[in-house]
């Protein structure tokens, strides 16, 4: 199989999906005809037909809202909310019925569903086309959030998310989108949510990230590595549940971690992977945990790039890390 | 059946009215229903009403934390019921609708056992009293979120319509509901799929304290159907052969894929909006003086009676079996004891989380947690 | 004035037209707009065209990141701007109101330093472009979220009406925007208040790439005016005068406290949705020809010419005029330069607070910060 | 003037607000002839009218979206909304209009506004009249987010809140509304946002908390207090920007604490205090930062008091802590 870039990935991954199981159904705004202003799901209108690929009204409370009724029906939508910063119209039927249902219901109900989103920066978008929202989620039980950072990653937690039980936020970068190529086998492999991937492994300084943010974090451990620097190179891919293990095992080692998130610093997941670190690893730290991400403004568009936590921050950061 | 007849025609005026206040029938058609049919809808309000008052008792002994009365409701939520396909179609009730859900067949004890978050509650105790649901009945678990529930009726009624069985969705609220945003993006969707679907709302004229002119830009609800292409029918709430009759009629076209439809039931609640409210605030009490004197349990007991269909001694020996049948699942529950602490961390997922399950432990270092199989 | 006069009845079934295609006067009315004004709407449709077709030649430049084409709503967001009172009234126009800002004098050097965030942006660079605001002129700034403009439209209208002035707010969105909840939700707000609010709706048949049919419930969206016991009123959005007419209307209206009113402009857009969109996967070629042949800007000089106040002199001097003003505007805003990094920190609070300081420094660190006294 | 309760303070403080300045205006659901639900805006109605005391429809959106338009046109909206739990229909009027205005606009356009919610649960309410959402807020830049735990407190914020150019999510602990009486001086003066308060001087253990966890946290204090270990005891107040000064000035000098908040623990603002703790005082921590929060499940109902963080479970950690 040729190689594929995350968005088409994503339209793949969706269309075997479909074509596996019935109950899966596509809806969201100009997932039809349009394909998607992505082209996340193009080709599956033409392919399964309007009953299963769904152009909603601009509505995501509907969206998600629906999604949900069909979900306790025993079927398995997908959901598409056209970009992260829009989720919030819907946010409540996320936070007070998706998140609750199985529970409210002492198991009588659950919204097996999936809402996708692009979310991230640096694409010119402004503060209501880059926002990572992600924190929302992770802060709202009986929500499961994903946010893969390549085809591969992308391919295994969408097959999970759509067979799973529970409703799942699945982020995509939308900024590596097409940045990213890979062959993937031709198997039917899923990756468990929760599960993080070890990218690089080194000796130095631990860097941990997810989703958009990989890119950048990879860039500072090749520059780092021009160095003579050698980083071990978490990629969390699921914020929730998330990989404790793994993450407090290479910390350890290492004893040295960084922790790179675009969402704003305040509350970020890197936070709340600093403080369960703080907490579970103290007397095994060379230095203190350090965040970079993004700062704690509205997404700008004119400094849309030095918004990010890029390259550069990254490395002041190992530095600081590395001289304490 | 009512089949594709249309005996109502949306937007009129004046409520629509099977029996009179007196108990007369005053439709321009005639009763299909059978004796049988027209007792279980005199006993379900009958039932429902008892229980609310046993609920309000209870709550004052400190044996449920709350109460939202149904009374008042009855008339509608009871024939609403009987016009659905219990067990085959789904209901997506609100906090008001216990009448409406013991009237589908939710067993009085697991009722009770919701309000009383014991150990025999199906749902495990998860929320405070008013809370309907049961999955074996299609009742969507009631969240507090005042029209949360109606994008996912939609998303049922969405469902119901691939599957192409026929089956309808029951989506009720009251009249405060039809402010949210959601209430507005659920009809419209359900609009614009033709999703088999009937909104009943309630309407008591009180969201809380807020009246419904403060409430509502236009005059009524029924109304606002125009603005989702279905078609909107008002309906005197008191009157449950009106409430059952035009549901029906709701239900067959949505069956028929001729889509969605509002009911607007007024309707009046006699209490206050819950044992923390204080209704004396907002309201004058000639006007609650008023509506009850309209009281539909009253009424259509004048119409069976016309009919010699009820009398002092079915009363009678209805009181006696709602009663013991009360007391005994205010035995049960109390006898099964509070849902254990151990059940906090259950059905959060499909599976326990290792983060959950740290937490668990945790709690358990600090007390003796009970756990089940479950 | 129309005073109270009420020229339009609403919920009609054709589209209210003041001038018909052919640019011939076709209301029940006598035209009472003197020669400036109207002389002043086609200059504000044309100018507006123009720089909307600049701004496509500077994207594909590199120069601006993102277009939202305007073209085909002209008529529609000029007819309406010229019903206010620029500069007293509120406007909260959303992305696609380019022509409707500037003919409410947003400068066009003010308009591109908004497309290019150069360092003349008074919003400062904070947005992608087609993001339309001025304070001066109270017009509220634009976020891209659809919809979420409306509810504070509508708080704006309140605050008119406790002011109790006499000014209006005039809220404009596509029909895409009906869908969403906060829409209804403001509306509703609206008419339970009476609050001198114009819900202007600019239907062009399409969100992104979804028809209208799929989109509402409602065959149209003036009927969805019902649900809040307003007006709802349907125009011919091609015909600037009929926009201006009903607008005026709604307006007067509004100002005398009548309450708020919906109306419903039936119009076009000729482009993609953006720059980013391909309409060739959506929508037929021939729908977007039959609709470019029914160009208010042509139509409406029809009818100028017909009266004698236009001409191909009067047309190419605008031409020239136009093109120095946009030519102008580009120079000065090339020259500004790009928003300067250190512009990040500020307007997030009224003060910058301690955690935004040390995050400044930190990017300071990295960078060379430019700030000005700001 | 005798000793008032929180939701007296409340009611008593928007009254002087009111009079002081007739920008000010009240909305929500049930905030006028009913005084609202939990009495905290009584008699308002009565003494300024229904215009300046609003009741609205059933919409959290149209409440917070028309306090922005009122805002922008120079009143003073001060927003109910009738449990916290019901802030998300209304969410997205935070987040993409309130929160960003200012910013979007260059300044040109600002929203002063005040949105008030009890929150908290120990009152028997189940997973929608329990929850603490304040992260949701502390996690939006333009924010500003205020949860006090006293009269005193709620009313010098509360004026600040009121006076203030910023939109302010001004958290009511509801389980203390009328838990707790101050005798207030009878002053005008105001706590300025972004300031905690030292409850207590101690030198063992540094408690931090705020909002309706003080009474928990002050509990357990007592409780060491009897047992001999003294704490340090500090009360937010607020949350964004929320004071690390104070709280690194103590921990510098202690080492050790324990953070208490009572929202499901991931994410919860206790993991941005104890990431902060660890970034910046690092050498000075004698024990891994704790926290003690609420559990990551939907509030339950029958567990309502075990879900809370209360003494017990602060007195465990404080222990971990010490024997660290
Ligand atoms: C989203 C949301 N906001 C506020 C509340 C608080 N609340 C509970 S019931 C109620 C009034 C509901 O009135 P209505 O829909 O007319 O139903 P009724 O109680 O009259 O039957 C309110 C405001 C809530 N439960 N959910
Ligand atoms: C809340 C929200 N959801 C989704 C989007 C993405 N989006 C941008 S424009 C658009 C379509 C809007 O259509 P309409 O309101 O008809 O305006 P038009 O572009 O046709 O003028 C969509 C879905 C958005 N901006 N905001
Ligand atoms: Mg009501
Ligand atoms: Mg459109």
């Amino acid at each position: 199989m040729a190689a594929q870039t995350i968005v088409q990935t994503v339209a793949r991954t969706l269309a075997e999906e479909m074509a596996r199981d019935e109950r899966v159904v596509l809806l969201g705004e100009d997932v039809g005809k349009r394909g998607g202003v992505f082209l996340a799901t193009e080709g599956l209108f033409d392919r399964f037909g309007p009953d299963r690929v769904i152009d909603t009204p601009l509505s995501e409370a509907a969206i998600i809202g629906a999604a949900i009724g069909m979900a306790v029906h025993g079927m398995r939508p997908v959901a598409e909310i056209q970009f992260a910063d829009y989720v919030f119209p819907g946010f409540d039927q996320l936070v007070s019925q998706a998140a609750k249902l199985r529970y409210r219901s002492g198991g009588g109900f659950s919204a097996p569903m999936v809402v996708r989103m692009p979310a991230g920066g640096g694409v010119a978008g402004g503060h209501h086309h880059s926002q990572n929202p992600e924190s929302h989620f992770v802060h709202t039980p009986g929500l499961q959030v994903v946010y893969p950072s390549t085809p591969g990653d992308t391919r295994g937690l969408l097959r999970s998310a759509v067979r799973g039980d529970d409703p799942v936020v699945f982020m995509e970068p939308k900024r590596l989108y097409r940045a990213v190529k890979e062959e993937l086998p031709d198997d039917d492999a899923t990756i468990p949510i929760g599960r993080a991937r070890l990218r690089r492994e080194g000796d130095d300084v631990v860097l941990i990230s997810y989703g958009a943010s990989m890119a950048e974090t990879l860039k500072a451990a090749d520059a780092l590595a021009a160095q003579g620097v050698s980083a071990d190179v978490i990629d969390l891919r699921s914020l929730l549940p998330w990989d404790q293990d793994l993450v407090l095992e290479r910390v350890a080692r290492v004893g040295r971690v960084v922790v790179i998130s675009e969402a704003p610093r305040t509350l970020s997941f890197a936070s709340e992977v600093a403080a369960t670190i703080a907490e579970e690893a103290l007397d095994l730290l060379e230095a203190p945990p350090a965040r970079v991400t993004g700062f704690d403004v509205p997404y700008p568009y004119a400094q849309d790039r030095a918004y990010l936590p890029g390259p550069d921050r990254i490395l002041r950061a190992v530095q600081r890390v590395l001289d304490y | 059946m009512i089949g594709n007849v249309r005996r109502f025609e949306p937007f009129g005026q004046a409520p629509i009215r099977v029996i009179d206040d007196d108990g007369r029938w005053v439709a321009p058609f005639a009763c299909d229903l059978d004796e049988a049919r027209l007792r279980a809808i005199y006993r379900d309000m009958r039932r429902a009403r008892r229980f609310d008052e046993r609920l309000s008792t209870l709550q004052r002994q400190g044996k449920v934390s709350f109460v939202a009365s149904a009374a008042g409701h009855e008339a509608t939520q009871v024939g609403a019921a009987h016009a659905l396909d219990a067990g085959r179609d789904w209901t997506f009730p609100y906090y008001r609708d216990l009448a409406l859900a013991l009237a589908l067949g939710w067993p009085l004890a697991e009722a009770l056992a919701q309000q009383m978050a014991s150990r025999i509650d199906p749902a495990r105790g998860r929320q405070m009293p008013a809370h309907p649901g049961s999955a074996a009945l299609r009742i969507f678990t009631t969240a507090s979120a005042i029209a949360s529930h109606v994008p996912p009726a939609v998303g049922s009624a969405m469902a119901q319509k691939l599957a192409g069985r026929g089956d309808v969705t029951l989506c009720s609220f009251g009249d405060g509901a039809t402010s949210e945003g959601d209430w507005h993006a659920a009809l419209n969707l359900a609009g614009a799929q033709g999703a088999p679907a009937v909104f009943l709302c309630q309407n008591n004229g009180y969201a809380i304290s807020v009246a419904f002119r403060h409430q509502s830009g236009s005059a009524d609800v029924a109304t606002k159907a125009h603005a989702y292409g279905m078609p909107g029918y008002r309906v005197d709430g008191m009157d449950p052969l009106a409430a059952y009759y035009v549901t029906r009629q709701a239900v067959e076209h949505a069956r028929e894929g001729l889509g969605p439809a509002l009911i607007e039931a007024l309707v009046y609640r006699y209490g206050p909006h819950s044992n923390a409210d204080d209704d004396g605030r907002y309201r004058p009490a000639d006007e609650v003086a008023a509506w009850r004197r309209r009281d539909p349990i009253a009424r259509y007991r004048r119409y069976l009676e016309g009919r010699g269909l009820w009398d002092d001694a079915a009363e009678a020996a209805l009181a006696a079996e709602v009663k013991a049948e009360i007391d005994d699942a205010v035995r049960a529950n109390e006898a099964a004891g509070r849902a254990p602490l151990g059940w906090m961390f259950d059905d959060v997922f499909a599976d326990l989380p290792p983060h959950l399950r740290r937490q668990r432990d945790e709690l358990a270092a600090a007390h003796e947690l009970e756990r089940d199989g479950h």
